[in-house]
């Protein structure tokens, strides 16, 4: 058992994110956090998607899966599924998760899986040169919507509560230590955790910068949001303009979905026996 | 009146009348008397109306394959005796409710006689049963024109009906027992035969479809994890397994889609535990991008791809051969892979457990390719056992505390290709798999030389997957060493070709049958050797021939000859030696 | 001091630096001095810091790819010097900062001579521009080095930097020769040669990928609808289309996923306009369901599959040919289509339009198989005309009023398979397009004998296919009919084979080329008459030499001589004419 | 010309819905808004999905376009951007829309392109006999959940409003009078439309029955709703028990997508000549 530690939890592999890069401050957030939560290195699990956040599996030196685009909730499950004694983080992209993998994130949150999906919404397909992404602002100007992003951004937030989620964040990688708290808070919650996280892509994104956010961040629980007030969240989630909330939108205490499988109550399917006891009882329906 | 021990039933109505569930008992009728008994179901995908018919042949010897035409035909509606009776055999007999259908509608050939009007509305309602056991007095009818054991038919109702208290069983068997009654009071002797009771046995062996025997074969091999989205003809393994599950300690997953299904399953095989997932056509082209994923990060991963007829929805709820170069060359780029068709249900059990040791030994997927007349078709088999059963986890490594001297690297290059396998959780270890091309260590690296490297070691397992191969039937020629023709097939033909064998046999042509069980890697020096000399026709189920391109391209040896069905519906005996005899 | 007209430059430095844009300005440079040019550019997936490179080959007789080892190194970093030392002609030279990269550092073998200390860093400020103006200052350096015409740059910077201002202009120019006269001054005739200006003409030729130019085919072809997911390499045609949709009056679609761009495309086809999508590897899996769907519903649809390493994620940004089996086979069920591999970008432009008219014409999908190296790498080349093109839809009607007598059947059979095509909105007629097995009406069947019908309905139109196909190159053989040995080859490879073939003859081995384009449906007949009497050998940018198993599967003929290359990279032509020889 | 009556709407298929299916009421109902409507039948495309509300295809005499399973909204996105004088309707089913299609749902919601979509919400797998959908009802037992289906459901109003879109409501099979000035309203409509509608699985769901329905339904005009108030709207969209609404309940006027495609403003793509002025400028660039 490896606890981790500040140094411990980084490799050695080269940093290929852009200098000022956001997901910098991501990558400090989740050290810290696994550093406080003392959970042995060994148990926990990072998966990712494919796309600049995606490298943040080469960086944070614990198990790591780097899938697919779009995937990360599907494997988490999988992962969570067969082995519940481990702690199961997602590092997703915003056109990772909010394009390509949106079909799952309704059924994860409602699901109650319990992982943990940390999206970095820098508002860009950044590994691919800039494209619009899904939460691009309107009038974003790209290679592919040159005259500006036209429709309604998606609203991860909402959709999120819309779907049951039983834990709705949105942090901001400008402050790292109130993001580490977040994750922290996600990582103990009982079920699906959702954090939406405010990333800078420095390089492509020259609206929604750190000064941008600076401007107009604040937080949740000094303005005494009640967590469990389902309506109060979906209206502060529709803040977008002067302010940007950022905190714990929504907490809510409720059967994970593994509550209902006897099958891996008391033991992870990974350590059970391959064996099957009786197997010619299987049988006796089709005598 | 003689004793014949061949007989072909027909049973046909609506869809939602229970066609299939009453095929299935006088199919366990007729196991339990001791016949061979192979069942299987048509059905178009509609939920009620339309026309549902199972047909059943029972014989002495063994049997593989649904007939041609039929000794009885059991008509639960009118609609069955107009679209059946050019396949009643001249000497065989109609059951149909006399009261409900005017004989004068049925149009029926003169010559035929055996018209075994019952009157089964009436009897249900004596019994005072519900509308659905008009099929159980229909059965009833049947075993007693047939000559055949009430009795058994009796015990099965009391199984089937048990769970519902004495009275239900009671009035079923009642049911059964007019119909049988009625039918030996007005209609005995009218058969020019009698269906023989070979023994008496009851519980020696199983009736079950190729999607069971899947299942079976997954359970069998310490499946721990299924993730699908429902698709026929492949939702059968989905409905067994969960209906197992509690007993298997398995988790059975209803997944959002396709992609998250086999994703969930690639996440829980980089946990550990063994998995499968399954699905047909449409639903397998969606898993296509992460059938990849599984070659990159050399995940173990069984999928089981059940054809129906394509392309796109196609006839969602018949059969097909016409995905095998799609299973054998789905997803981009190169890795290796396992494709194996079974041909009955004995193989889907085996090579189902033969897969998950191939996923595994070799850190690979494996393609399990069924079809619909596979999946969904009955056969009475001996009950499979397991006390025999090898499970070979390959170089997977327990969940001890890792104790090498350098750091666990998941993708370390050793001589097979094969990397020594560690899951999550394991102390002092950490496992990085990664999609994009990786160092040893498992971190992305994108130089040539590691491509490359990478590429060579995936490529390395081949070798050695071809050794390991030998153990396990690649290929299997039925019948004589060398014949006057060869029929060259895979998958679900080989029920109809092992019938047709026979079949012309009788007419003096001395017939064998090259069954190709692994697609990949192809086993080409086995199919040269068992087509040296030989006069090949090809029997596929599709209209490009596939097996017929892949043998040219891994032997060179082309196949002129071919006999192809592409409508859906699998071969029949008689038609298809009379197509090969044309083709001769 | 000689005059070459053969000169190959490398362009180094971080991501984000403009290293492309450097080198296709210089190779612009080139172009309008009258030499052919191809450009190249190897970069890996991270966009700022790491190493991108363009490589820059010209010369006076026609240049199909970038060479093994170069004249001119321009290192915009340290990092640069230390990589493509070795590829240094020992006669060359490199350009770098020597203010800022001390030439101790660089650890140069002493035959070295040529090294081009430029002050970049300190030009910059003297005209007072962004850091990004270094490239300016060492391109103009790199064409007083060679020796060629600083004017034609110049110009090509007042053009491009035109827009934003005659300050900007004249801060560019002034960079440029600043860095041009240092040059000039100071290492005046170090190198042993100086490049030829052919002619100065000035706009008479493009310099263009090979995504410029499938986008140029779809705009010349009428394409109206492009809908697509980014996805590297094939994100430049959506680019492109994007930035001229405007112009050409056509609706681009970033889509939230590639299976929602297919389905988006096939929506607009059936709705009667011509559509294109686009993406690589990974994401062609998650287009196969529809893929089927337009076979089955016979929809026109042109697919761009750019292939990059795989699998699964693989090295995103660089280039492969492994996905050759799965475009041939993807998808289940059976149809008809068409894959077309063009070789270059004057083949891309016209194959695309070809493309767009076989899918019109025979109702079916068309996929262009392309890869990273011929999408992203530059050729200069004539410009397109359209003035001779020919768009021919087939057989859709106008959108008048119908006037059949009979209600209008989308499916209708017909001697050829291919059924008169209207569109939603014709007066007088609806049309029905159903993915399950349908009629002639296009409403669902599902009896045995409309599926083999309609199934035969489709592979009907492989004969006319095939016909038709006899107006368009579906294999090219490239110099001698009759050689000591003929690559054999498709796509990308197709620039560094023609190379190879100059450099074998050079050592008195005849060579000639097989260029094989359509790989479905396959030129056997072609291929038998280009190979007989041949010593073919294999060069495929993959590890299973997957034409090879093709070209065995239709013709029987095994090439058992290949050279193959699966680690990301093109093949080069020194190196591919060793391995080559190698080989005979 | 040709205006849809009530017999031409109709086609001489043969009909294999089950007895009782409430797929005959939501048939009816679309009938009769066409013929209400009075949009030439050649003007008006059904796209649909794969499943038994599928088979509409078959029974309405309209153009038809039946597709895959779930990818109803991409067909009709492509059909409508192609060719903008079409009324184009798509019906797809709660297991094709809401677990295969959810991933285009939110961003036809978002996007607003003018299509319809009215989904058939029988909270059962019904073509592939009766396996739980993402909307069954908690308990609902079936072959994929024996131990009765556990999550919450996906609540399809709830997401589309979190996805902006511009017409939410819901209508039931029991109605079809309502139901039909329901798809009257969502045609006329300018956007993209949802009607969520209750339709009965006779066969496989034996809870959410018409009994059911008839002793809960309400209509949401009769209490006064105000269609254009979005919280209200979600809080009407919450409700599900003794009482459950139907009707509208959201409707905006904003902005569609084709607004921002000047391309199409004044001509649809079909009927644009494939010729391209100026060919040689586009290449201007590249020289
Ligand atoms: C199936 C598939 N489609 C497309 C891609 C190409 N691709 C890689 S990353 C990416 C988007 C990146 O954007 P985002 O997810 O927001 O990540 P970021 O780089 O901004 O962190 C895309 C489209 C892919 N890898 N796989
Ligand atoms: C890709 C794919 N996966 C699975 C299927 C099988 N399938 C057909 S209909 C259906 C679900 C039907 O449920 P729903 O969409 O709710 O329609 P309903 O029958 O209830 O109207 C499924 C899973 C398919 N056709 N395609
Ligand atoms: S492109 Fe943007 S998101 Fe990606 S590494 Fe650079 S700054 Fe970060
Ligand atoms: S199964 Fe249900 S939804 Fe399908 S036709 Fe029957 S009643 Fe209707
Ligand atoms: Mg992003
Ligand atoms: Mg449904």
């Amino acid at each position: 058992m490896e606890l981790p530690t500040r140094s411990n939890v980084k490799t050695n592999e080269t940093n290929t994110w852009c200098p000022g890069c956001g997901n910098f401050g991501v990558l400090r957030a989740l050290q810290s956090a696994l550093v406080d939560l003392k959970i042995p290195r060994e148990q926990v699990v990072l998966v990712t998607g494919i796309g600049c956040h995606g490298k943040i599996f080469n960086y944070l030196n614990v198990n790591g899966f780097h899938g697919i685009h779009g995937r990360v909730l599907p494997v988490m499950t999988g992962i969570k599924l067969a082995n519940q004694d481990l702690t199961v983080i997602g590092h997703a992209g915003d056109g990772d998760q909010y394009d390509e993998g949106i079909g799952h994130f309704p059924h994860a949150a409602r699901r109650n899986v319990d992982v943990k999906l940390f999206t970095h919404d820098n508002k860009v397909y950044g590994l691919t040169t800039g494209q619009t992404a899904p939460t691009s602002i309107k009038g974003y100007v790209s290679k592919t919507t040159p005259l500006g992003a036209f429709p309604p951004r998606l609203e991860p937030l909402k959709i999120a509560l819309a779907s049951n989620a039983s834990f709705v964040a949105r942090g901001w990688v400008g402050d790292v230590d109130h993001l580490k708290e977040l994750m922290k808070a996600a990582i103990q919650h009982r079920g699906f955790a959702l954090i939406d996280m405010l990333q800078v892509c420095f390089t492509f994104n020259r609206v929604q910068n750190y000064q941008f956010y600076r401007d107009r961040v604040y937080k949740l629980e000094a303005e005494g949001h009640d967590t469990s007030d389902y309506y109060a969240a979906i209206q502060r989630a529709d803040e977008w303009g002067e302010k940007i909330p950022i905190g714990i939108f929504y907490k809510e205490d409720r059967p994970i979905y593994r509550s209902s499988l006897p099958q891996i109550e008391k033991t992870p399917l990974v350590k059970q026996s391959l064996k099957v006891e009786k197997f010619s009882e299987l049988l006796q329906e089709l005598m | 009146m003689g004793l014949t021990s061949d007989v072909s039933v027909l049973i046909g109505g609506e869809a939602g009348a229970g066609i299939s569930a009453a095929g299935v008992s006088l199919s366990k009728v007729f196991m339990r008397g001791g016949l061979h008994v192979f069942g299987t179901v048509d059905y178009p995908s509609l939920i009620r109306g339309g026309h549902n018919f199972y047909m059943i042949r029972a014989s002495k010897d063994p049997v593989y394959t649904q007939w041609d035409s039929h000794d009885l035909i059991v008509a639960l509606d009118e609609n069955t005796v107009h679209r059946h009776i050019k396949a009643l055999k001249p000497e065989g007999g109609i059951i149909y409710d006399g009261e409900e259908i005017p004989t004068d509608n049925l149009d029926i050939p003169k010559e035929m006689k055996n018209l075994f009007a019952v009157p089964l509305k009436s009897i249900v309602k004596e019994v005072q049963g519900r509308p659905v056991v008009r099929n159980t007095v229909a059965l009833g009818a049947a075993i007693g024109v047939l000559g055949y054991n009430i009795e058994i038919f009796e015990q099965i109702l009391r199984e089937l009906f048990t769970r519902k208290g004495e009275k239900v069983v009671a009035m079923n068997v009642n049911a059964a027992r007019a119909g049988y009654n009625y039918a030996t009071e007005h209609y005995a002797n009218s058969l020019l035969f009698q269906v023989e009771l070979v023994k008496a046995t009851h519980k020696d062996r199983i009736f079950l479809t190729g999607n069971e025997a899947v299942a079976l074969g997954a359970v069998a091999a310490g499946c721990k994890f299924y993730s699908a989205y429902p698709m026929t003809p492949a939702s059968g393994v989905l409905h067994f397994l969960v209906a197992l599950s509690e007993q298997t300690n398995m988790v059975t997953f209803q997944a959002e889609s396709e992609i998250a299904a086999i994703n969930m399953a690639i996440g829980a095989s980089y946990a550990g535990v063994r998995v499968m997932t399954g699905t047909s056509g449409g639903g397998f082209c969606l898993m296509t991008e992460a059938l990849s994923l599984a070659g990159m990060v050399e995940t173990p991963l069984v999928i089981m791809l059940g054809q129906r007829t394509g392309p796109s929805t196609g006839l969602p709820t018949y059969t097909a051969q016409s995905d095998l170069r799609f299973a054998v060359h789905a997803a981009h780029g190169e890795f290796p892979r396992v494709v194996i068709a079974p041909g009955d249900v004995t193989e889907c059990f085996q090579f189902t457990i033969d897969a998950f040791n191939l996923a595994d030994e070799f850190q690979i997927p494996v393609i399990l390719l069924t079809d619909k007349h596979l999946l969904e078709s009955y056969t009475a088999i001996p009950p499979f056992t397991i006390s025999d059963i090898t499970i070979n986890r390959g170089k997977l490594l327990p969940l001890a505390p890792y104790s090498g001297k350098q750091p666990y690297q998941r993708h370390k290059l050793t001589p097979d290709g094969i990397s020594p396998r560690l899951i999550p959780g394991t102390p002092n270890a950490l496992i990085h798999s990664d999609s994009a091309v990786h160092k040893e260590s498992g971190f992305q690296g994108d130089d040539c030389a590691i491509a490359s490297k990478m590429a060579d070691k995936r490529y390395k397992k081949l070798p050695n997957l071809l050794k390991r191969l030998e153990k396990v039937p690649r290929i299997k020629l039925h019948g004589p060493k060398k014949a006057d023709v060869t029929i060259v097939g895979w998958g679900s033909t080989k029920g109809v070709a092992l019938e047709v064998m026979r079949l012309l046999e009788k007419d003096n042509v001395k017939a064998n049958f090259l069954q190709v069980i692994y697609l990949t890697p192809f086993p080409t020096e086995e199919v040269k050797v068992a087509l040296k000399d030989q006069n090949p026709i090809l029997v596929e189920g599709n209209q490009t021939a596939q097996l017929g391109g892949l043998i040219r391209e891994h032997t060179g040896i082309e196949i002129t000859k071919k006999v192809l069905r592409f409508d859906g519906r699998p071969f029949n005996p008689l038609q298809l030696t009379r197509r090969i005899k044309e083709e001769l």
